[in-house]
């Protein structure tokens, strides 16, 4: 009890967690409200065309009149979606892969860790681009599954080595002298263990996410329908917001995947000073 | 009750293969009922290895373990679990032995779902309660604790007793007191002994002579994975016949002797031949021949439950 | 040393034989005749489309079996026969990609060594400086969350537009020929600043903040505490961390490649700069699949060469790996 | 007089409050002794060896004052230390085998650390050489990296290392404790030669194995729960202990000779106490077969004959 009590302790004191959540949580709830925030849909045609931002228009006008709040507002569930979805996959495939290859070792873990090296060598992102460029109708789910079943390999890798010190840890040994399951034993004895690491996985993993699925969209690869912080930068670019310093149009998007992105990454270094006692300062 | 009959165990070194590294080399012996053996040896001995064998944590490369008669390596599923039912280990790191995130009773709850599912919740704990009793604890100062709320001595005496609970009669206690402070080691290893009179066997793994001296019947003395020096405690002790266990018995620092009393020279852990004599490359017995240098000697014995590996003894 | 050799060229190997592999799955493996999806997509009319059409399913090989086509798709390539180009129709696209490849040489290559040495730099003298850890870390990680794109969104609204101190778009002045004139080679470098500082600063921050952390840790290290206890200075400690700090940021390299290019394929989609990135853009646009799967072995061929020179420089720095330990770079 | 130290206290700074590790330690260490420091793990034996030479964070420096020479050691200013650390004091840390850098050759950081003193890597150099035939290391070692050489080896590297420039004190920290048999022993005596040819004028062994003190040291000071218990010659400690927990703790140890059936040992009952929130006066009480009401203020630590110093009002008054 006592060492939960700790880490609750050094969370809520660590800064940088505190700045992390307080970004991310800003995010979600202007998410959430931001859609009952305006009167408008997305891909409506409200204003004048490119409006710098004003009281109606709050982010102004895209190009072609569109209220580019809403469409950031309505932006943000796509790229949260995305985030979490790669992140749980890429997460868990990661778990499933290190878990088996570090726990079974020998013959297994050597194919699995080619596999892995195989597919971190590989540019996941030019493979994303050629996959998803054949498929025709895509969606945010679509685009998220792709990223998560590409951005494994680095967690597998890092999960399996510390499966790999785990395994030979005596508690295992009992285990099994106590006549658990290797299933049994992976889950109930192993991952525990790891549990803030896997934690900061995710967290990593989500951020990856978001930023794959952004380059995705920027490239015009992004869901057919519907809005995204990428594809708001996409189309940003495509129709010359540059050259006509329509600025208000391909800021906002840019900034709202920094912050969550950042805030993310932020968390995570807070999160390893919570759990890693050697990097407290003291 | 266990017999080990010339086990070998191979490790390959890198990923494909490449270098062999035996860590134990064709030993053989056996413990009877109610008997502790000690496994004496330094690191790289494997005398952690055999034990580790015995329990079924690392596969055999040839060789066979027999518990009653069983062939150990063919257990499968339910077997091995029946298995595990009699034989039990204790490790040398109590707070590794422990999941750092669980409490520590754990071990306890553990026994009880996958042992014995049928025992109704509060017959079980008292059968835990008495169990820590026998192992001189008292349950309730040190139950709901996690594992760094208790010390090292009451974390092993938590093992023995998760052995008690199950129907053991044999143990595998690695280096089981090498890690705890000088004033409580010696009650884990009278508990031992205590337990030995009901009827337990123990093969006592450990690397300090004085307590393989203090505590077993018979003794191992093994060096890089071979049998060296095998039999009575006391014959062993009182006279080392092998140069390496000479050796051994010189370096031990002791509390009565000092080391300028009994001199022997001391050489550098030296890579070894590839098939002579494990210890030629250390060896500086009077009776060293050339042939040491590509032929293993053979446990001969030197006198009634007494054997030596070394040349010296052949003839 | 050999047996870390060997393993590492059998997963290039291996890496290599999947991309090239899926390469050849995809378009055979989505629903419909891929050639008649193409050239509906290429949206041509009248004669181009028959002739274009015969080319494509004798370069499909659709007729063949299964086997045969995947056997001659190997074949193909080791002729350096990537197909034909459908928008820049008849060129062959190893010629489409061999007039690119020297601008992304010009981005990455000097992107990746410039940032990693002055990240690495400013990163070491950051550790354990109250003043400077605090400033260079929230920028840190706010440069490592950046989106490559658009930084390059930004610094091509700032410094074109805004300021305009530089042109956007393409890789020279239009209204030029290339030459060997000074002012040709101007025209040139002014057109690759941006793009190259939008990929330099993004991993900027990365390196800065690998190092630092890294440095953290090998100040903890037993030996630095050791020299300390000896009253070693400040100076030597630090050095000898940085010295060591630096081997898994070498692998990071490794590791970060993939990232780092496909970031500046998006970078260079915002400043229209003619590098692969660019052509695949125009690939997609115009349902150009010969041309995007050429890109995509090229990228992946790329990174695999890139791997090959961080291992070898691991070896030669890291004295473990060099005696014949396998340690460090796995 | 080498070493002396008065009133000693360090604490370790937790969130739970100061971990009372060393609680006024006051004792002497004469020219050319060997002192062991015995104690079981938490009673302060490290933490006294390594806030001599290096106190940092999470240690905390509360007071006391540390002579060496004569002259007074700022052991709690980094700075101010700098200049003793090395020349005058010493010290062959726990983690010898970690202790030097991973991807330097040895001779080129004993070269950097020696230089960086403002030593003469070149003049030193043969001496380096001669002590490395001391431990019976090939001079061939200077040009390897660490990794190449086996952990005995490491280990008497690392003693090279710490007594090149001839310190007056040598703090060596369980220095056998992850040896085997044989090589403890080596390591054990070339520590003694050291001494014996005055590279070192004394040596602090802090060790929980007290077999190996009884065959190296001079004398020995044991340690209970951050307080001294008793300092006595070696022959004393072992044979005629006056301190309760010492008498208890050497009856309990095994040795080659000792065999259950003969003579069962026994250990002592209880656990030490946690230091976060120690009792008052003797930490021992608690576990001690003798305690009485007195023992609820702190007995100081206080010479009972030539040379004996003993914090026990028990046998303190016995023999008063």
């Amino acid at each position: 009890m006592k060492k939960k009590n700790e880490l609750l302790y050094f969370a809520l004191r660590n800064t940088k967690l505190r700045i992390g959540m307080a970004v991310l949580l800003f995010f979600l709830l202007l998410m959430i409200i931001g859609p009952h925030l305006t009167p408008y849909k997305p891909a409506d045609f409200v204003g004048p065309s490119s409006a710098p931002p004003s009281k109606e228009f709050w982010f102004g006008t895209t190009t072609f009149g569109e209220d580019v709040f809403t469409q950031f507002v309505y932006g943000l569930a796509p790229t949260f979606l995305v985030g979490i979805v790669g992140g749980v996959i890429g997460t868990l495939l990661g778990m499933l892969i290190g878990f088996v290859a570090g726990y079974r070792g020998g013959a297994v873990d050597e194919v699995l860790n080619i596999l892995t090296n195989v597919v971190l060598t590989i540019p996941v992102l030019a493979l994303l681009l050629v996959l998803v460029a054949y498929i025709p109708v895509r969606g945010v789910l679509i685009e998220a599954v792709f990223i998560g079943l590409t951005s494994w390999p680095w967690a597998a890798r890092a999960i399996r080595s510390q499966t790999f010190s785990l395994r030979t840890r005596d508690f295992v040994g009992l285990a099994k002298m106590s006549g658990m399951s290797s299933m049994k034993i992976i889950f109930t004895e192993i991952a525990p263990n790891m549990a803030s690491y896997l934690f900061m996985t995710f967290i990593l993993m989500f951020g990856n996410s978001i930023l794959n699925a952004a380059t995705l969209d920027f490239l015009g690869l992004g869901p057919t329908e519907g809005v995204s912080m990428g594809t708001m930068m996409n189309l940003a670019v495509q129709w010359s917001a540059l050259m006509l310093g329509v600025w208000w149009w391909f800021i906002p998007p840019g900034i709202a995947i920094t912050c969550i992105v950042g805030s993310l990454y932020v968390m995570n270094v807070g999160l390893d000073e919570v759990f890693n006692p050697k990097l407290r300062e003291m | 009750m266990l017999k080990i009959e010339d086990i070998t165990k191979t490790y390959k070194t890198g990923t494909f293969g490449g270098k062999d590294l035996k860590a134990v080399k064709n030993v053989s012996f056996d413990i009877h009922d109610g008997e502790i053996v000690s496994l004496i040896g330094e690191s790289g001995s494997g005398k952690s290895t055999i034990g580790k064998m015995i329990l079924r944590l690392i596969s055999t490369t040839s060789g066979k373990i027999y518990f009653n008669d069983k062939d150990v390596s063919l257990l499968k599923d339910s077997e091995l679990k029946e298995y595990y039912r009699h034989v039990q280990g204790v490790f040398q790191d109590p707070f590794s032995t422990y999941n750092p995130i669980f409490k520590a009773d754990r071990i306890f709850s553990v026994l009880h779902e996958e042992f014995f599912p049928h025992i109704p919740a509060s017959e079980w704990k008292g059968r835990v309660d008495t169990a820590l009793k026998s192992v001189g604890m008292n349950p309730a100062h040190v139950l709901n604790k996690f594992p760094h709320q208790l010390s090292g001595g009451q974390l092993q005496r938590f093992l023995i007793a998760r052995a008690l609970l199950l129907d053991t009669k044999f143990l595998v206690a690695d280096e089981i007191i090498s890690m705890l402070d000088a004033s409580t080691r010696i009650d884990v290893l009278n508990l031992l002994s205590d337990l030995r009179s009901k009827g337990l066997s123990v093969l006592f793994i450990t690397h300090d002579l004085s307590l393989g001296y203090y505590i077993s019947e018979r003794a191992v003395i093994l060096y890089k994975g071979s049998v060296v020096e095998i039999g009575e405690t006391k014959k062993i002790f009182d006279n080392p016949v092998h140069p390496y266990t000479r050796m051994l018995m010189s370096c031990v620092p002791r509390l009565d002797k000092k080391w300028q009393d009994v001199e022997v020279e001391l050489t550098e852990k030296k890579p070894m031949t590839a098939n002579g004599c494990v210890f030629y490359e250390r060896c500086h017995s009077e009776y060293k021949l050339d042939e040491c240098a590509h032929q293993s000697p053979a446990l001969v014995e030197v006198e009634p439950n007494h054997s030596v590996a070394c040349v010296c003894c052949k003839g | 040393m050999k047996r870390y050799f060997g393993r590492k060229l059998l997963i290039y190997a291996l890496t290599f034989f999947i991309a090239v592999t899926i390469n050849w799955m995809i378009p055979r493996f989505m629903p419909g005749n891929p050639v008649d999806i193409m050239i509906s997509r290429a949206g041509l009319r009248g004669s181009a489309v028959t002739q274009m059409y015969s080319y494509y399913m004798d370069a499909f090989g659709l007729d063949q079996p299964i086997w045969k086509q995947y056997l001659n798709f190997w074949i193909a390539i080791f002729h350096g026969d990537l197909g034909t180009s459908i928008f820049l129709f008849p060129t062959p696209v190893i010629q489409v990609i061999k007039d690119a490849l020297p601008y992304d040489v010009a981005l990455l290559l000097p992107s990746i060594l410039l940032s990693w040495f002055a990240g690495n730099k400013f990163g070491a003298l950051a550790a354990r400086n109250k003043n400077l850890d605090n400033t260079l870390l929230p920028i840190g990680y706010i440069l490592t969350a950046v989106p490559y794109m658009w930084l390059g969104i930004l610094l091509a609204w700032v410094f074109c537009i805004v300021i305009r101190i530089f042109p956007l778009g393409g890789g020279y002045d239009f209204s030029m020929q290339p030459s060997y004139t000074w002012d040709f080679y101007w025209s040139l470098f002014n057109h690759w600043v941006l793009p190259f500082l939008s990929l330099f600063i993004v991993q900027f921050g990365g390196w800065a903040i690998g190092m630092r952390n890294l440095i953290i840790y090998e100040l903890e290290a037993d030996y630095s505490h050791f020299l300390e206890a000896l009253g070693a200075p400040r100076k030597l400690i630090r050095n000898y961390a940085y010295n060591n700090a630096i081997l898994p940021q070498v692998t990071g390299v490794a590791l970060q490649i993939g990232v780092i290019v496909t970031g500046a394929l998006a970078t260079e989609v915002v400043f229209a700069y003619p590098g692969i990135g660019y052509l695949i853009l125009q690939a997609i646009h115009n349902q150009d699949y010969f041309l995007l799967q050429g890109c995509f072995l090229f990228v992946v061929i790329g990174v695999l060469i890139a791997n090959f020179v961080v291992d070898i420089a691991y070896i030669l720095i890291d004295p473990r790996t060099r005696a014949g330990m396998t340690g460090g770079a796995e | 007089m080498s070493l002396k130290i008065e009133n000693l206290t360090i604490y370790y700074q937790t969130i739970a409050g100061n971990v009372r590790a060393l609680e006024d330690a006051s004792f002497s260490l004469a020219d050319g002794e060997i002192m062991g420091v015995a104690g079981e793990s938490g009673c302060g034996k490290s933490t006294l060896s390594n806030s001599l030479i290096y106190l940092h964070a999470p240690m905390k420096y509360i007071r006391g004052r540390v002579f060496l020479d004569g002259e007074e050691l700022p052991i709690h200013d980094t700075q101010k230390m700098n200049p003793f650390r090395y020349k005058k004091i010493s010290v062959i840390p726990q983690y010898a085998m970690n202790a030097m850098n991973p991807t330097k050759k040895i001779g080129r950081m004993v070269e950097d650390l020696l230089k960086s003193r403002g030593e003469n890597y070149k003049e030193i150099l043969p001496e380096v050489k001669n002590r490395l035939e001391l431990v019976k290391l090939s001079p061939d070692v200077l040009n390897m990296y660490p990794f190449e050489l086996s952990g005995g080896m490491k280990q008497r590297m690392v003693m090279v290392i710490s007594t090149l420039l001839d310190p007056s004190l040598l703090l060596a920290d369980e220095v056998t404790s992850a040896l085997d048999v044989s090589s403890q022993k080596a390591v054990a005596e070339m520590l003694v030669g050291f001494r014996d040819k005055k590279i070192v004028k004394s040596i602090m062994l802090i060790t929980h194995d007290i077999s190996i003190l009884y065959q190296t040291a001079n004398t020995i000071m044991v340690m209970y729960a951050g307080q001294l218990a008793e300092k006595a010659s070696t022959e004393t400690i072992i044979k005629a202990p006056r301190h309760p927990y010492t008498k208890l703790l050497i009856s309990s140890l095994p040795t080659v000779g000792v065999r259950i059936s003969e003579n069962r040992l026994a250990g002592i009952p209880g656990n030490p106490p946690l230091l976060l929130n120690p009792p008052t006066g003797c930490r021992f009480r608690d576990r001690c077969p003798v305690a009485f009401a007195k023992c609820a203020e702190v007995p100081p630590f206080v010479e009972i004959e030539k040379g004996h110093f003993l914090a026990c009002w028990k046998e303190g008054k016995a023999h008063a």
